[in-house]
């Protein structure tokens, strides 16, 4: 039980950078801390932090997913081209993220099959992905998607006040950390991260654990890219682009090891809020788009050697 | 050192003047470069020229190599839409030097010899937004500027033009200028902090649709629709339609189709030993309904 | 002692985050003697030398050197002074070749240009190799690619090359072959003659009688005492160790022998072994001997579906047994304890609880879900049953000390309740004590009726836990022996290749 | 020595794919085996081959390194902002190498004395460095630079008919590649990839050995910045985006293992040539960009999945 509140603490580190920045934002920033600009930021963190909870599954078995930009550009420009074309809002979406499933066996499969570094094996798929998405729509924006209720409520529906997002976030945590907690797969997501040969000769088939962990995140890249299809009322062909790298630095910010086996997802959903809570605190301070930048770095940095530091 | 593009009489045999042009475009992974290349290959095609494209995604370095590559495959005029007009002067050089004529595209050429240019200015669209939102707020209001990719020459050139207008201005204020790389998810992101500290906006100049679309989502969830005056850049498909529909005021139009169409025309000219105009404007339009 | 001590560590102190790991140790060296270092697993062996060469800070206590105080912060330092470490855990660069590893960190070059000089060090690294007696190591070979016994024999040639004054030797002969062995002996003898100290650290009691001129014990952390070998025993020693009588070596084999559970039938593996037959009854102990690369764990890596066989069959209850993966030999009840526990056998940041899971994540779920009381229930019981010295299941088995890391791997496959239990060196690097325990488990499992079959080097453990023993040598089963049949040196016949 | 034969023939696996790309091209591109295609092939991957070699020393520690292009964009605009308020060229080029220098040895320290890993370390200062570059250049290219020959001779000239890029990337090589194999520092380099711990032990400080490497790469990237300057005549505020990623592509493609310890530096260059190659032929081929992607993408995984093969 000790132990347990000790492990607990020394996992803060996290936690308190989060806190630091909000307090300073909260004394810079008049708009920072009302209602609807908190509303706001977590509809905007929505979409990394789902995207983080997959790059949490993957970092703890010690890869790399590069591809879920184009994997989500991909799912949303087929789910986009379906809902144009007339097809109910919520086969489209179904089919979207099966889409993103698959793409994401795909990576499990070329990693674990081919025996291709994930960082190699997903910065090729990333190219491919994209290739294809700019194939499919032609380089063009995606657009006349369907009124249908349904589809907009995913960007743009509130429940109880709630943006729908920030529910859909809220949910994926609830389940991926239960996952990860206290189902069998959970269990053999750390140890074929902590010791893959270890974990192979416990029985565990490993190479299908990996296969998983891809084709989670790339549903969940694909998650992500509908509401933002659906908030933006479009796909667009260059969505996503980037987007691996906001999604690796929340997961590392929240304390998951780069290289395997440690980790948790609570922290994951820390390290997208401070992502976040800089990006919207840069905003609403009207900081110059040049220095954003050497902030953002900088704040990252910081709050790793802190984490580090700590223990 | 001989090179091999250097004589542009290879394909002289038939009279039909059946032309190859080498097109060097900046960025494809933008709507409005991808008109810009449909329209001229529709244009080649009709005229039943050759054309071979490249696509430098915005790397300045990448399309020097590419314009090199098109310099190894005896084309009789090179096209170029520059990434970056000081970037793209060696690439124009070596085009001299092999004797091939160079003809810029949307963007100019800082140095080396250009036949002719063929675009519209972005300062002047800059301008022309400014003068837009001016006029609808009666020089009196508070302004957000949505910038581009920092760095990036359209970013530089419409902001100059825009804030050639409004900095005049005693009325007007741009109360927040930020960056949403010309991305629509961006675009919204950014917009929407930028609601939760500024409530009062009377106007946004993005500077390209995009980004405006995105703005656009940002203030209609937010209710604002009916007070903010939103003006993008480019006047795509999707923004077309938003003006129509009155949810955006005004996009700047550089009818990207007709510059890829202009560009072909005038490069069979520049084949054909013609005189042409030093620089080929296509007009910039105001969209506004 | 008059004379000066080379090494003089005194009231030596040092905790981990708490864990008091070593307190007021007293611990001196005299010029030209091989001095013992003893004590059970988690005693603090290997925390002592690495506080004596500045690897850790120690909290408080004095060292000196010559009877000069010293404070190294790097093990550089120390090796200056004339002190050299061959560590615990190989220090071998694996993509390195051999002269590369063996002159890592102290590389020849041309004046001070840090160009190399690669044809002195290729014929300096021959001439090390032959002092110690090892003539069948190419210079240029990659270092992972050769024996654990191979790299061990490069970092033991590399220590030697040093000229020291006092080499430590933490457990070197662990992953050695008998014959290497000898030649390592030769050496620390003639390094003696030299003046040269060796402090020896290492769980094999015969060792210790062969070579040491004193010998020092650690129990829990602290200095027991020091001894002269001539003066001391076998079991006075394992009683400073344990702080009891440990009573006999290998406990009463009592259990009945059943019928035939497993047999392997012209098992083979292209360029690993060849034409393997044997058979393992219910209840009994098959002793596999054979010297180091013999090719012993590819066969039963083998049998566990951890490698893929090229020939012959393998029958469990008579039926056909076909495993493509360790889940499959799993599932028919077949237990494999690696022979490197860290790399094979523990997932080092996960804590015993999640560990001892991992082969039984079958048992305390339901549906894919972890039952937590269910799982708690099953590991605190093989805690206490195995007499795993730990704080409590949520302790990270990286910070446990080898032998009770060695536990929680057995307790790992007694949860799956196995019928066959395959021991691959299980008592590697495990003090006597806990062997006792060790043996003692095995006898308990097989009088319930569980086939073992354990691979062992350690022809004494071989002799007297098996009730048959079959020896291996260059990947084919040369001699099946009955116990009362065996002994040494008919093992080590077989094992050398004599019929 | 057997051994060495069969070793090196294992190496030879990036080649032989070079070799059918390249044959393949002779054949469907009648302009692709010109000696004046040739040169211009060499010089285009000049920059991209530079940055490599460093990030090859970076991946046989172990690391990895992100920033590049945002050094490069530094160091570029620095020197064009000497060389335009009219230092002398030499002097300038001089101190931007040094600056490139300092920004790797700042990674470098980060990594080592901040414990933080590489990825995120890298990750931190590439958006750091890209964004002080922005704030020096304003956002804008900085043209006018000096007229001086020796600088235009960096990008432009020729020496013997061979482009001067070509002949700084094969200095580079050759001087790097005996660093590699036949100094203390080369092999401290290997070392230090293949088990920190044990190097660590031996004596070798491998913070230092660390630093050391990513002050390398630093200045190899302004090298190539500093070619790019040359050649554009100008230097872009926004130079060097997605370089790390060709660069990487180029190192594994090569056969170095991005777990550390295991390369060459020849493998680089020859995966350089790949990637210039693809690149180059898919252009005289008129493959059309988007398809480019998915080929490049598809080509590299194949590339790689057929090495693992071969071993
Ligand atoms: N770096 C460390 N951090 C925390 N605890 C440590 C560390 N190194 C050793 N310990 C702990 O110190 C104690 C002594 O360990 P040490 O390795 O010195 O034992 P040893 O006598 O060498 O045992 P063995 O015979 O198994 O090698 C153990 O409880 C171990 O868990
Ligand atoms: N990683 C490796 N690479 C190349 N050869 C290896 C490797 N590991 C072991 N070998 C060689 O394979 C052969 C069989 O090794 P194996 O470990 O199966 O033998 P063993 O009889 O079980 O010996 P041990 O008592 O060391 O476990 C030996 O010649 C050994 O040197
Ligand atoms: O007009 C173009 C704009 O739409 C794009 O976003 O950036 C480049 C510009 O030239
Ligand atoms: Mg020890
Ligand atoms: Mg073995």
């Amino acid at each position: 039980m000790k132990k347990k509140i000790v492990n607990n603490l020394s996992q803060l580190g996290p936690l308190i950078g989060l806190i630091i920045i909000v307090i300073i934002l909260g004394f810079t920033s008049d708009s920072f801390f009302t209602l609807n600009n908190i509303l706001n930021l977590l509809r905007q963190i929505s979409i990394n932090a789902l995207i983080a909870f997959g790059m949490t599954f993957v970092i703890l078995t010690g890869g790399i997913d590069l591809s879920v930009g184009s994997i989500l550009a991909f799912g949303s420009a087929l789910t986009a081209g379906m809902l144009s074309s007339g097809m109910d809002p919520m086969l489209a979406v179904f089919i979207g993220l099966l889409a993103g499933l698959l793409m994401g066996a795909m990576n499990g499969l070329i990693i674990t099959k081919g025996k291709v570094a994930p960082f190699i094996a997903t910065l090729a798929t990333m190219t491919i992905f994209r290739g294809a998405t700019l194939v499919y729509t032609e380089g063009r924006p995606i657009t006349g998607l369907s009124d249908s209720f349904s589809f907009e409520m995913i960007g743009k529906g509130y429940v109880f006040g709630i943006p729908f997002p920030v529910i859909l976030m809220l949910i994926a945590f609830g389940v991926l950390f239960f996952i990860l907690r206290n189902t069998v797969f959970g269990r053999q997501v750390y140890s074929v991260g902590g010791n893959e040969e270890a974990s192979i000769l416990s029985g565990i088939r490993a190479d299908r654990v990996k296969i998983w962990v891809y084709s989670i995140t790339g549903m969940l890249s694909v998650l992500a890219g509908i509401i933002l299809t659906s908030r933006l009322n479009s796909a667009q062909p260059t969505a996503g682009t980037m987007y691996e790298l906001d999604a690796i630095a929340a997961v590392v910010l929240g304390g998951t090891s780069l290289t395997g086996g440690r980790g948790w997802l609570t922290g994951t959903l820390i390290g997208a809020l401070i992502i976040g809570v800089l990006d919207n605190g840069l905003n609403l301070l009207n900081v110059s788009s040049f220095y954003q930048q050497i902030v953002k770095g900088g704040v990252i940095l910081l709050a790793v050697v802190l984490d580090r530091r700590s223990k | 050192t001989e090179s091999p593009g250097s004589s542009s009489d290879e394909d002289s045999g038939d009279g039909d003047e059946s032309i190859k042009i080498g097109m060097s475009i900046s960025t494809l992974n933008n709507p409005f470069f991808v008109s810009l290349r449909d329209g001229a290959e529709a244009a080649a095609e009709e005229a039943g020229y050759e054309i071979t494209t490249a696509d430098a995604q915005d790397d300045s370095a990448s399309q020097v190599s590419d314009i090199e590559d098109l310099l190894q495959q005896d084309i009789d005029v090179l096209l170029v839409n520059p990434t970056d007009s000081s970037a793209i002067s060696s690439a124009i050089e070596s085009a001299n030097s092999a004797d091939i004529p160079v003809i810029t595209v949307d963007r100019t050429a800082d140095e080396g010899e250009v036949a002719t240019h063929i675009a519209s200015d972005n300062v002047e669209g800059g301008e022309m937004a400014g003068e837009f939102i001016a006029e609808q707020l009666e020089e009196e209001g508070d302004v957000v500027e949505l910038e581009g990719i920092s760095g990036a020459s359209a970013t530089r050139e419409r902001g100059e033009g825009f804030h050639n207008i409004v900095d005049e201005m005693d009325g007007i204020e741009v109360v927040a200028q930020q960056s949403a790389d010309f991305d629509r998810s961006n675009g919204l992101n950014v917009m929407e902090n930028i609601l939760q500290s500024n409530s009062e906006i009377d106007a946004v100049f993005a500077h390209n649709d995009e980004m405006a679309l995105g703005a656009i989502e940002a203030i209609e969830s937010n209710d604002l629709a009916d007070e903010v005056v939103v003006v993008g850049f480019d006047a795509t498909d999707d923004a077309r339609d938003a003006v129509s529909e009155g949810r955006m005021d005004a996009t700047v139009a550089q009818q990207p189709e007709l510059i890829g169409e202009e560009a072909i025309t005038t490069a069979a000219q520049v084949v054909d030993g013609e005189e042409v105009e030093e620089f080929v404007p296509v007009e910039l339009e105001l969209i506004t309904e | 002692m008059n004379e000066q001590a080379l090494v003089e560590m005194s009231e030596i102190d040092k905790s981990f985050s708490g864990n008091h790991v070593l307190q007021k140790v007293n611990f001196s060296v005299q010029p030209g003697e091989v001095h013992a270092l003893m004590g059970e697993n988690g005693a603090g062996k290997s925390t002592l030398v690495k506080v004596l060469t500045g690897i850790h800070p120690r909290d408080s206590g004095t060292i000196t050197v010559k009877g000069k105080e010293v404070d190294f912060s790097h093990p550089k330092q120390a090796e200056k002074q004339g002190i050299v470490v061959i560590h615990q855990e190989l220090n071998i660069i694996p993509h390195l070749t051999v002269t590369e590893n063996m002159f890592l960190g102290k590389e020849l070059s041309i004046g001070k240009t840090g160009i190399l000089r690669k044809k002195d060090m290729h014929k300096q690294t021959l001439e090390n190799l032959k002092r110690l007696g090892v003539d069948n190591i190419p210079p240029n070979e990659t270092a992972g690619s050769l024996s654990v016994g191979k790299q061990q024999m490069i970092e033991i040639a590399r220590a030697i090359s040093t000229n020291a004054e006092m080499i430590i030797m933490d457990e070197p002969t662990a992953a050695l072959t008998d014959r290497e062995i000898t030649s390592l002996f030769k050496v620390i003898e003639s390094l003696r003659k030299q003046g040269v100290s060796i402090v020896y650290i290492s769980h094999r009691m015969e060792e210790i009688f062969q070579i040491c001129d004193r010998i020092t014990v650690l129990r829990d952390g602290r200095s027991i005492g020091t001894e002269q070998i001539k003066e001391t025993s076998f079991d006075a020693i394992v009683k400073m160790m344990v702080g009891r009588e440990l009573g006999e070596r290998f406990p009463e084999r009592s259990s009945v022998i059943g019928k035939t559970l497993l047999e392997v039938k012209d098992l083979s593996r292209e360029e690993w072994f060849e034409g393997i037959n044997f058979q393992v009854k219910e209840g009994e102990v098959l002793g596999v001997a054979g010297l180091m690369g013999a090719g012993r764990t590819e066969i039963m890596e083998t049998i566990f579906g951890a490698a893929k066989k090229s020939k012959g069959q393998v029958l469990l209850d008579g039926k056909p047994l076909n495993v493509t993966h360790p889940r499959d030999a799993i599932r028919a009840g077949i237990g494999f304890i690696t022979e490197d526990r860290k790399d094979e056998g523990l997932v080092l940041n996960l804590s015993i609880r999640e560990n001892v899971a991992l082969t039984n994540l079958k048992t305390v779920s339901k549906n894919g879900w972890i039952s937590n009381s269910k799982e708690s229930e099953l590991v605190d019981d093989l805690i206490k049953k195995l007499h795993v010295r730990t704080t409590g299941r949520e302790q990270e088995v990286k910070s446990l000390s080898g032998g009770n890391q060695q536990k929680v791997v057995i307790a790992k496959w007694l949860g799956i309740q196995p019928r066959l239990l395959i021991l691959d060196e299980p008592t590697r690097g495990v003090d006597v004590g806990a062997k006792k325990e060790i043996y003692n488990i095995m006898n308990q499992l097989t009088e319930q009726g569980v086939a073992i079959i354990m691979v062992s080097s350690e022809l004494p453990e071989v002799l007297g836990v098996s009730d048959r023993i079959m020896v291996v040598h260059e990947g084919t089963v040369t001699k099946i022996l009955n116990r009362d049949e065996a002994d040494q040196e008919k093992i080590m016949h077989a094992a050398t290749g004599g019929e």
